[in-house]
């Protein structure tokens, strides 16, 4: 039992850290530059367990929080999913489509340059093809677009642990974009005066801080402890799992409303970056959601 | 206690609905501020011609010199109407005007108060800073006596209708070296001046109806000067007190109108079947009436005593919080078409992200906390 | 219109006030001296809307709010509401049966000296015998005293105003409740000095402070207008009562709780007052219950 | 990272299980004091006769100088067995005899630590005072050194056993005139001296389990004095430092068989179907597991380190939270039945009472906010 990150972990943690600040800054998430995904398909993170790579959920986790943290794209997240449980029938990006009913009109999530959408539902993850002519609509989520299709020929997988997996991802997003928020607050919260000290110093806005803290704090141990057990094959992963992104979608909003409120007036602008992390937060909700029943059922 | 109107009262009142109901524009206003200023100007005009403009101000400046009651009576029939947000219209009419009639020269108010009545001057405000948020006291733009004019050097923020204004109200320090409160002065800056720039701030929503204001070298006559030189923060405080009057009559009957829209949503989409939505909106009702009830017990204590009780912060902080929970319940109610939310969309999203902004301007939920605990319960400053 | 109090309100609000001071204040609580319902007679507050007496009940309202700020006996709700609606049926002191389904044991509040008990639901109010040889039990407020009885004959008012008259008093009660540990917890926070300075200039205990103040206004506005309203015998009073019960409620409970925690060590303890407001907050939220789905209804 | 235990790891639970299976007492610890600390000694001394007290403490003390993911491993199963609470043995186990091994003497640790361990000596607290509440450093307790003793004056409150205690750890102001954490020495105070008067404290739960403590010129060797004159600040603070390793887990392990029971008795009488009931549930259990993983995640930093990490601040502000949500939800659970309560009832109502302290005791959940922001965030100091 060993819940910190390894050596190798921590390495990745850093260097992909290290990479996002250099190549894919929050600052930038609303603009990309274009050959940003042959970027992130070269620094392996859209395959990272596929076969061949091959790596453990736990350090996945860990790498998709950072990404999480800059407000990576949210195809990722997909591409990252259907790498692993269809490998056979893809390369390059998949978009992300969210559970429909037939003969509803799919939505499908950061669209561009994406031949193919992933569709998770609690069952299982299928994949869809793209039309060619199809529109590309903004999200709330400025970094985010969308598109609306109707329903095509799909593959799908039944294996329980792929739906888990994606959810696994979107919560790794989830409490990424809770840290985001909470040091973006805390390092404004220093840096900003008002009656000659750091806004910081006033228990009001240290508390609003202190608890953003508490929220990412407990959302990312529980994401560790997530992917640790579907790494195990545990009884008890989809539970802890559902947890992780329960936990980790709270987080997210909350704290996306909290730093909005320490920065004040400069908060509320478009240019301030913000507002970003809130609106990411709203998209993530409707991601792989967490069933609120699966959490009351009997613990195995 | 009684909530009862009077015989004349409930005449007055039905003459506004009257009105109104006959008057109230069909089309929206408009969301493009080029020709939002146009409607702005033009329905005001019709208000004032019509005799509901400045309902309790005073009648020798255009006012019709009625009751506070009467003018509380005319916000809540206009907000029921659906009558148009006042717009470009609304710092003169509930922070300019106010502050003038209560601080004012005779010839200040004589000149000012008809046009704002008429909507032919458009007002904005000046209070804050970049460096002068919650901390109003910091302010930092300073106007050096030169003759008989202020020489205004700085920048003010958050300025709404700052384009397009025609005046502002302008708190600068005219003391060289003056700390916090004192040293200040509330003056009135003509926005057309050489020597200002407004530069457009966008929000998270999209709109771009505030500015950053920045000024140099603009000259003010001294005699613009407002309740004398150096007593800005004094003047700048009786316009806070009036808005902690009647300033909430819109936003209360609002709420009102809001909760029960959303009431009608949940229904509608079988939301309210889930036990939490419906306990949130059973909640929200219940704090919407006591909402009023406050208002209503506000407006008492400044008929009764002529000025808000201390009760007014309560109104405030309350207003702001129960506002965003109000557009929560919206944004929540909406579900996964939340995500189509576009700039320039104007739907419950859009009211939910300006509506941030309800516990940041005009003195932060913090700010407001401190002064509830200082003021109502008489703990100790703690700045 | 006018929710200020008017000079004779404020008059009998400052005699019920300065009585309560000095004959019945909160620390006595939970031993009340033998004569004091008589001296609860002879002020008048028994049967202060009763055929004879006449006041409104805005007026009833705001002196039942005085004397539920000082935790005084639960059986003068009842007893007042019985005065006013079985003036032909009572004499003295009438306690407080809590609703029950026939034929489980009603629970009868503040039973000591009183041989008949009043039982509130929603849709009216009926006046039972109580048996002579009963067991008096403590309940949680240790104010209160409780007896159990089987159902006997009972007379009923059918009148929709009646059960709206005993919700009224008893949200009078809790905003009382609410103010008196609002109160509390300031004067401490005044009192109490940590790190060299009174703990009331720390933003964290002055922000609890705070919200105490705004529960207990917004509760106390609602409250007013909800007995001007049962006065004017609205349409409305129905909902405007149970928002004020509710608003009340909760006030009472927050505050109770806050004030505990404003207070620290000592609000933990038996010999301390805080405790008192607490456990008499408990107690109300089974006093006429405000109806959630009341709330919801389509107002007039 | 990984949540496995090793084979070694596994066989050792296996034995805690088994042993706490066939010796966990089948009656329940008594509720009266006196009982009830012939009841704790005796247990405790039936553990260390089978090996199970101190598990990481040194053998060199009477301990079994095992690894910590083995004690954590005892704790989880004898929390998961309903073994009994070590009552009186508390202090002496978590925090005394922590604090002992960490900073003590050989001949102070040869003494006391066996003695802990087998329950022959109980201990209690002695921090806290009237005027030193989250001011710890506030202490005014006074040690005056005459010859080779300290004579003590002043009081001490909130201290859990004091009525049965044989030694306390007593922070006195041993330096006249020092102010806040200098000057401070952490040292074992003999409970049978004389000069001690012990006045229990009633708690509005009904309980008399702490206690204000008085010192009228009593005597303690300088032999006792633990970690060096002066350094009491920095002594006591090493403990507390220990709380935040693994001092939550018993803490850990109820939460998650409470909120089993809550789940189950919301199930049984059907206030599951409330949504709100249903959904606070899901709630919980999410953040049980959460409380689960940081512990663990604590603990690897322990193992791996020596230390608790930056975030132990945050479990303990979490479980004192979260403990306080479980124990309303089972107060609602219960409804009108709350009526009922009485001094003396054990079941939840007094629980839920008793709760109020898990945001007070040991540093309120101000303070425990002002230190998340200041270690963790690194905001400027407020105080």
């Amino acid at each position: 039992m060993d819940l910190t990150l390894n050596d190798e972990q921590e390495a990745l943690r850093t260097a992909t850290a290290d990479w996002c600040r250099d190549h894919m800054p929050l600052e930038g998430a609303r603009s990309r530059p274009a050959g940003l995904w042959g970027d992130l398909e070269t620094m392996g993170w859209t395959g990272m367990t596929a076969p061949g790579l091959d790596l453990d959920h736990a350090t996945e986790a860990v790498v998709f929080s950072e990404l999480g943290r800059v407000l990576a794209p949210i195809g990722l997240i997909s591409t990252a999913a259907a790498h692993r449980w269809f490998a056979d029938s893809i390369d390059g990006k998949v978009a992300l489509a969210l559970p429909a009913d037939e003969p509803r009109d799919m939505r499908v999530l950061d669209p561009g340059g994406a031949n193919v959408a992933l569709m998770w539902t609690a069952g299982g993850l299928r994949l869809f093809d793209m039309p060619n002519d199809r529109t590309h609509a903004p999200t709330i989520d400025p970094s985010t677009d969308q598109s609306r299709q109707e329903w095509t020929a799909s593959v799908g997988t039944k294996d329980a642990a792929a739906p888990l997996h994606l959810q696994l991802l979107a919560a790794a997003y989830a409490v990424g974009c809770a840290d985001a928020a909470r040091d973006m607050a805390a390092d404004y919260a220093k840096l900003r005066h008002q009656f000659d000290r750091p806004i910081g110093w006033f228990q009001a806005l240290k508390h609003i801080c202190s608890d953003m803290a508490v929220r990412a704090a407990v959302a990312r141990s529980q994401l560790h402890y997530a992917a640790c057990s579907l790494d195990a094959r545990d009884t008890d992963a989809a539970f802890h799992i559902a947890a992780a992104k329960r936990l980790g979608d709270q987080a997210a909003l909350d704290n996306g409303r909290a730093n909005i409120q320490v920065h004040g007036g400069i908060g509320m602008t478009d240019e301030a970056a913000p507002h970003l992390c809130l609106k990411r937060a709203h998209l993530l909700q409707f991601i792989a959601p967490a069933d609120a029943a699966l959490l009351l059922e009997d613990a195995a | 206690m009684d909530i009862g109107f009077s015989v004349e009262e409930t005449r007055f009142r039905e003459e506004c609905r009257d009105w109104l109901h006959a008057n109230v524009p069909a089309e929206k206003r408009p969301l493009d501020a080029a020709d939002a200023i146009g409607f702005d100007k033009a329905w005001q005009r019709r208000l004032f011609d019509a005799g509901w403009a400045g309902i309790n101000w005073p009648a020798d400046y255009g006012g019709r010199g009625l009751s506070i009651v009467q003018q509380v009576i005319w916000l809540e029939e206009y907000a029921k109407a659906h009558a148009p947000w006042i717009g470009a219209n609304f710092v003169g009419i509930n922070h300019g005007g106010p502050t003038l009639i209560l601080n004012a020269s005779e010839e200040q108010k004589a000149y000012h108060l008809p046009r704002i009545l008429k909507g032919e001057a458009i007002w904005c405000q000046g209070f804050s800073e970049p460096g002068a948020g919650s901390d109003l006291a910091g302010i930092k733009t300073r106007g050096r006596i030169e003759g008989d004019e202020l020489v205004v050097n700085g920048s003010k923020i958050w300025t709404s209708f700052a384009h397009v204004a025609d005046w502002q109200e302008l708190v600068l320090r005219t003391e060289e070296g003056s700390q916090r409160h004192a040293g200040l002065s509330w003056a009135i800056c003509d926005m057309h001046a050489p020597g200002i720039t407004v530069r457009p701030i966008r929000k998270m929503s999209g709109q771009t109806e505030f500015a950053e204001v920045f000024y140099d070298d603009v000259r003010i006559p001294l005699s613009n000067v407002v309740g004398g030189l150096g007593n800005g923060w004094k003047v700048a405080m009786s316009t806070l007190s009036f808005e902690r009057g009647t300033g909430f009559i819109a936003e209360q009957v609002k709420a009102g109108q809001e909760i029960a829209e959303l009431v009608t949503t949940a229904r509608a989409n079988g939301m309210i079947k889930d036990d939490r939505i419906a306990d949130q909106l059973s909640q929200m009702r219940a704090e919407v009436a006591a909402l009023r009830a406050m208002t209503y017990r506000n407006i008492s204590e400044v008929v009764r005593t002529g000025q808000p009780g201390p009760e007014a912060s309560v109104i405030r902080l309350f207003t702001a919080e129960l506002g965003q929970r109000l557009e929560r319940m919206a944004v929540l109610l909406i579900g996964e078409d939340l995500i189509d939310f576009a700039y320039g969309d104007d739907n419950a999203v859009q009211d939910y992200l300006r509506g941030f902004a309800s516990t940041i301007a005009g003195g932060t939920a913090q700010i407001q906390r401190d002064i509830i605990g200082e003021r109502l319960l008489g703990l100790p400053k703690s700045r």
